[in-house]
């Protein structure tokens, strides 16, 4: 990403910085304005996982330039990704199936 | 002999050491987080109450505060692309905002400590607070730390901008990643904590 | 500027620095990292030798329980040993300090800190570690979580006293020791983190021109699984340390369900955690974390194999693959230590086919060892003894740990005296055997001068029958039911009556393996000065760079930046002039 | 095999399969370590450099190792598919009812096995942390009309032969790990949950003696030999001009072995005095080594007068 970028490239990269943050703020709107619905405990966390992934992924991909990333950190946070699922499987491991 | 690729990437990896470093960096706090934010479900799961954030805590101020973080990343990708843009004197404000910023983040941070702990209210109270002093107390942490980093790169470390402007230009890319991070950690826990 | 030095701007460099830099920067807060690899390798014996202390004391009480302890029992202060008789709350420190300090400070920082150090950026070609300062953080990061660990002796109360794997809630009510093994821990994986990641981008970057990943030494390939698993291990115990230390101070009860008394006494907490959460946090680190013990020692008994049967090593490709399939596996199969919490047929036949899974890489690695023996020419030398001895050994530890894996048999088994037995066979005369080997390989290269093979047959022959006399007995016992972690060796236990007489045997064995480490320590220092002089800089004949370097390698290494043409053990080349074919050399002009 | 893997004695329905399944795997063991053994031996010897100076650059090119390993994946497919998930299965899925067995309430404690009966109603009382004292260790209440015929033991723990028994496992305080190596279960006890566990002991404790008893050689040096001073006569034991020394149910004791030892007598039958046990296997604290209980098992005419005598005193 560092390298090889003409003065243009960098202003319209500024652009689509600018059009992410406005996503983000409206974004966070959105979930403060879901949690005052009360909606019941599964929509609610779904939605705001969603919203939140959503804009977890306009920060990665945008700000951190990982849209335009290299082979070599893909494939390590493919496995870090991976590891984070088993992770967050712990809990299904834990009351999934305990035999009493 | 030099360390090679310390500003220029290496053809075949297409990266330069600093950035390959700072993202397996942040896949191990991919993994700390990760353990927190499962712990937090296992517990959740396991509980026979659980309360609403927003019965407990205030949501105006970490809306502000989420606001606040936010704008503070938009303010570091900035301060690169004025550098890129060879614009020192943008820079320095981007740089110099972006830690401002977080210190706003902080100061709020320390208005909703503070109200809780006056109404004695403290991480040993409930598991739900224990997990929320633990989770948004690591991040502030976190948030510290960036601010040692980009106050540093504002102040004695902007210097190299005259003797190796394209180190500087990594050394903040290399930074915000880290600041983004930080920010993005900050997106999960504010629903998860705060509204769900 | 340039970032790729000439050589003649190399050298100068190289000398202009070593100039310039005062005793406490070359020595000391150096960023060298080779002698940031020494500053390691140093602790980490130290760390070593008193692990074996402690244990060497548990051993008496083992042997002869209540009895005051000879010469040193007057030592140890009135509240752990009044009258030189050991107190079962001393010999729970002892036993937790002795696993932490085996596991944390002794072997991975000499695997991992000093063998990897030090020979990785040299067999990758590269004039250092890619972040020198990162480096010398990450030892005296190190350094500050071992002294941390030690002065815990010192707290009231002692050092941590419930086990290496510190379970809550005993670890949570436990005295303050705990709180600072639990600091202890954080620096020790911050220091781990700082340097996997250092790890990685100096051997993904840093590579010589010519030297692709299938041309990577395999002690290299060893090195870069491990470092990914310390980095994406080790943070869910960090977040683990985290809660239990805000159990402990602030209050909290991340490991402590509601309703517990303790001592009589109900517990003023909220309640409402899960003991179980520590254990999976805790093993999630702890199995990956076991593959970190073994497979840089594997890394190191390829190399010494390679090189002394003068052939290259057999199946390079599946070793590269079982290696990374090992890695991967391992972190997927950490709940075996967990089968008899309660978890139902599902889950634990995951966890159980998991486990068989992992065992074949293993296979697959020892297998291409061994197959790596037929057609070579084999030299017995030090290192090559340890190396091969490392084999069955390991074959030991590793087949004792399938009845393990499986959750039936583990059921009688579990927490005995077998599981002892298991892990030691693959740590002990597995990761320290190779550890050994890998000392009197590379002794050369820093030094310059040899150590004694002689020495050094003494202590492998007098280390190796005394390792097998200790933890052989260990399976018996463990079969015959005996729990571990008592305090008085089991004595009271009917179903251990007919197995206590080993106890006596296998204390009189380690104090044995003590008094054959003497040969050792005086030869490693010995050597320094009064060594063998090495007749060049290849003294072993070997292929890989590490060997292409002057020696002492200065500071950046090489001479000449070096330039790879081929694999990393074409031994006993057809055609070759010479029965060893380095790695940097050019191929001959035809004709 | 089995001798020579020195299991202890099994005295449960379901321990044998665990056994063989044992000693399946540790042939499995042995078969590898000396097929593997046996060519590490043979390389060692033939290709020493005193014998092969040159090496041989390709080496060994078949694929046997191949078909080795994966022969070694199938044989480990076959343990998990044919012993290990169904043993396990059946260990944890297939409880009795309880109508159909004896159910035991086992409540843990720094370092101490208590053991809760429900009493002839069958139903156990309630029980209150706040209640909780050296008196009362499971902080049972006896204004509670199920809890009146409650009987509670510490570190015993009565159970009649050939009949399943379930035992709820639960603790006070830390982990511990209730174990029964003669009965080949293990189970670890966590607090804030109750963990059940199920067997059939199929020996009585008078049998299990029986199996037990050794016959052991004595001599004079023997005064301080604990596992000798840990056992009972199983004999009685007389000198020759017929004073009584031990008579069978006597523990051995520093003065008997001499006064044996004097009598001309080499060899005593003894047994343990205690030989079916609970074992604490979880590191619990500083008493973790002595957490330590009995097991006795009796016919069912035993263990209903023992329940009688129990409740006589209440
Ligand atoms: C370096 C360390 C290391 C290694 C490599 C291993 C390897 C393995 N371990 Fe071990 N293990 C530990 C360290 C290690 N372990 C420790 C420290 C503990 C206890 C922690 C505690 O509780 O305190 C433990 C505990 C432990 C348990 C928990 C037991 C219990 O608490 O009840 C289990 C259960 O599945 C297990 C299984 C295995 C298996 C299946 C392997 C497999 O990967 C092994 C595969 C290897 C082979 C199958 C051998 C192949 C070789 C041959 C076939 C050749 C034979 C050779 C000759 C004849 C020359 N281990
Ligand atoms: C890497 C890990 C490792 C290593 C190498 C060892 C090595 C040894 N261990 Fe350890 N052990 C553990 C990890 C390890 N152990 C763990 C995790 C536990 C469980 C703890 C718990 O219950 O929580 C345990 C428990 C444990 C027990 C059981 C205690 C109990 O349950 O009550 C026993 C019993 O005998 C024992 C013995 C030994 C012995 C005799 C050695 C010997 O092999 C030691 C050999 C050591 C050397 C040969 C040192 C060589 C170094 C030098 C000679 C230095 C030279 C110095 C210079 C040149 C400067 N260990
Ligand atoms: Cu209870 Cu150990
Ligand atoms: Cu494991």
């Amino acid at each position: 990403m560092s390298e090889h970028h003409t003065a243009e490239d960098i202003k319209k990269h500024v652009r689509v910085y600018i059009n992410v943050f406005v996503a983000l703020m409206a974004l966070t709107i959105i979930t403060v304005g879901i949690s005052y619905l009360h909606l019941s405990v599964v929509p609610a966390i779904i939605l705001a996982l969603v919203v939140a992934t959503i804009k977890g992924s306009l920060v990665a991909s945008y700000f951190m330039h990982l849209i335009s990333e290299k082979k070599m950190i893909f494939a390590a946070l493919i496995l870090t990704g991976i590891f984070f699922i088993v992770l967050m499987a712990l809990p299904v491991l834990y009351y999934g199936d305990r035999f009493y | 002999m030099q360390i090679p690729y310390t500003v220029h990437p290496r053809p075949d990896t297409g990266l330069f050491n600093a950035k390959l470093g700072v993202w397996l960096f942040l896949a191990s706090e991919v993994m700390l987080f990760g353990a927190l934010f499962s712990s937090y479900v296992l517990l959740r799961e396991g509980a026979l109450t659980w309360p609403h954030g927003y019965e407990i805590l205030n949501i105006p101020l970490a809306t502000l505060n989420t606001v606040v973080l936010i704008s503070s990343s938009i303010t570091m990708v900035m301060a690169w692309a004025s550098l890129k843009l060879n614009d020192f004197a943008k820079y320095k404000r981007y740089i110099g905002s972006t830690v401002l910023l977080g210190f706003g983040f902080l100061i709020i941070k320390s208005f909703e400590y503070g109200a809780k702990f006056s109404h004695g209210i403290g991480p040993g109270d409930s598991t739900f607070l224990a997990i929320y002093f633990t989770l948004t107390g690591l991040h502030g942490l976190h948030v510290i730390g960036g601010m040692i980093v980009n106050g540093y790169l504002w102040g004695p470390g902007s210097k190299m901008w005259q003797s190796d402007p394209e180190r500087l230009t990594n050394r903040i890319e290399v930074a915000g990643l880290y600041w983004h991070f930080v920010d993005l950690v900050w997106i999960f826990l504010f629903p998860v904590l705060y509204l769900l | 500027m340039a970032h790729v030095a000439t050589a003649g701007h190399a050298v100068h460099d190289a000398a202009h620095h070593e100039e310039e830099l005062t005793f406490i920067r070359k020595y000391v807060f150096s960023q060298d990292h080779k002698v940031i690899g020494i500053q390691y390798l140093i602790t980490s014996l130290l760390f070593l030798f008193f692990g074996f202390s402690l244990m060497m004391l548990m051993r008496w009480q083992l042997a002869y329980p209540g009895q005051p302890i000879p010469f040193i029992g007057g030592l140890l202060g009135e509240a752990n040993a009044p009258g030189g008789i050991m107190l079962p709350e001393f010999y729970n420190q002892l036993g937790a300090m002795h696993g932490t300090i085996m596991v944390f400070l002794g072997i991975v920082p000499l695997a991992v800190g000093a063998f990897g150090n030090y020979v990785v950026p040299l067999q990758i070609g590269a004039p250092d570690m890619a972040f020198p300062k990162l480096n010398m953080m990450s030892y005296w990061v190190y350094f500050v979580g071992g002294v941390t660990m030690l002065a815990s002796f010192f707290l009231p109360g002692g050092a941590a006293n419930s086990g290496w794997t510190s379970y809550a809630p005993l670890s949570v009510v436990a005295t303050t020791g705990q709180t600072a093994w639990l600091f202890a821990m954080v620096f020790l994986i911050t220091s781990s983190l700082l340097g996997s990641v250092n790890f990685i981008v100096t051997m993904v970057q840093l590579r010589a021109k010519g030297l692709t990943f299938t041309r990577l030494p395999f002690f290299v390939w060893a090195q870069l699984v491990t470092a990914f698993l310390l980095l994406l291990a080790f943070p869910p115990l960090e977040a683990a340390g985290v809660m239990q230390l805000m159990d402990r101070l602030a209050g909290t009860s991340f490991f402590l369900p509601s309703g517990l008394v303790v001592a009589g006494q109900a517990l003023d907490v909220s309640g409402g955690g899960s003991p179980i959460l520590w254990q999976h946090l805790f093993w999630f680190l702890a199995h990956p974390e076991v593959y970190v013990l073994i497979l840089p020692a594997m890394g190191i008994v390829g190399e010494v194999i390679a090189n002394n049967t003068r052939k290259p090593l057999w199946g390079y490709k599946s070793l590269v693959y079982a290696s990374i399939f090992l890695g991967f596996m391992s972190f997927i199969v950490w709940a075996h230590h967990m089968f008899l919490t309660g978890m139902g047929t599902v889950i634990s036949t995951f966890f159980q086919t998991t486990t068989m899974i992992i065992s074949i890489p293993s296979v697959i690695i020892l297998t291409a060892f061994f197959i790596s023996l037929w057609g070579a020419s084999i030299r017995f030398n030090t290192q090559m003894l340890f190396a091969l001895a490392f084999l069955p050994m390991f074959g030991i530890g590793g087949l004792t740990g399938l009845p393990l894996g499986l959750a039936p048999t583990d059921t009688h088994l579990h927490d005995t005296y077998y599981v002892i037995g298991h892990f030691h066979y693959v740590v002990a005369p597995g990761t320290i055997f190779a550890l050994f080997a890998g000392v009197y390989h590379w002794y050369p290269k820093v030094t310059g001068r040899r150590m004694s093979d002689t020495l050094g047959k003494v202590h492998f022959w007098g280390s190796l029958v005394c390792m097998n006399g200790i933890f052989m007995p260990m399976f018996i016992q463990g079969l015959a039911g005996v729990s571990r972690r008592l305090y008085d060796g089991g004595q009271q236990y009917a179903h251990a009556q007919g197995v206590l007489q080993w106890n006596e045997f296998m204390s009189v064995a380690a104090w044995s393996l003590a008094v054959f480490q003497l040969p050792f320590m005086i030869n490693f220092f010995l050597s320094i000065w009064k060594g063998r002089k090495v007749e060049n800089d290849n003294p072993w004949e070997a292929t890989t760079l590490d060997w292409a370097t002057p020696t002492p390698p200065p500071h950046g290494n090489f001479a000449r930046v070096p330039e790879v043409y081929r694999g990393p053990y074409e031994y006993s080349v057809p055609g070759h002039p010479t029965d060893f074919f380095p790695q940097n050399e050019p191929e001959p002009a035809k004709g | 095999m089995f001798e020579l893997l020195g299991l202890p004695l099994d005295a449960s329905a379901h321990g044998p399969k665990l056994d063989q399944m044992t000693v399946v795997v540790h042939w499995l063991m042995l078969f590898l370590f000396v097929g593997w053994g046996s060519f590490f031996a043979y390389t060692l010897v033939r290709f020493r450099k005193g014998r092969n100076p040159k090496a041989d650059y390709t080496g060994v090119k078949s694929h046997v190792s191949s078909y080795l390993e994966v022969g070694i994946a199938l044989f480990e497919a076959v343990l998990l598919v044919g012993f290990a998930v169904p043993l396990w299965a059946e260990r944890v899925n297939e409880f009795p009812a309880d109508a159909d067995a004896i159910v035991v309430r086992v409540v843990a404690e720094q370092f101490a096995w208590n053991v809760h009966y429900p009493g002839p109603d069958g139903i156990f009382g309630r029980t209150d942390i706040k209640l909780v004292s050296a008196e009362n260790p499971l902080g049972l209440d006896r204004e509670d009309g199920d809890a009146k015929d409650d009987i509670w033991t510490v570190n015993q723990l009565n159970l009649p032969v050939n009949k399943p028994v379930i035992i709820r496992l639960s603790s006070k305080d830390v982990i511990h790990s209730f174990g029964l190596p003669l009965f080949r279960v293990k189970q670890d006890v966590i607090p804030g949950e109750v963990i059940p566990l199920w067997f059939t002991p199929t020996m009585t404790t008078a049998q299990i003696i029986e199996a037990s008893t050794k016959t052991v050689s004595i001599s004079a040096a023997d005064t301080s030999n604990t596992v000798l001073l840990a056992m009972v006569a199983q004999a009685d034991y007389a000198t020759t001009d017929g004073t009584a020394i031990l008579a069978r149910g006597d523990s051995m004791t520093p003065e008997a072995i001499l006064f044996l030892v004097k009598a001309g007598i080499k060899e005593v039958k003894a047994v343990h005095s205690t030989p079916a046990e609970i074992a604490c296997a979880q590191l619990c604290g500083l008493g973790h080594y002595r957490m330590r209980g009995f097991v006795t098992i009796q016919t069912e005419e035993e263990f209903k007068a023992w329940l009688a005598e129990e409740a006589s005193y209440l």
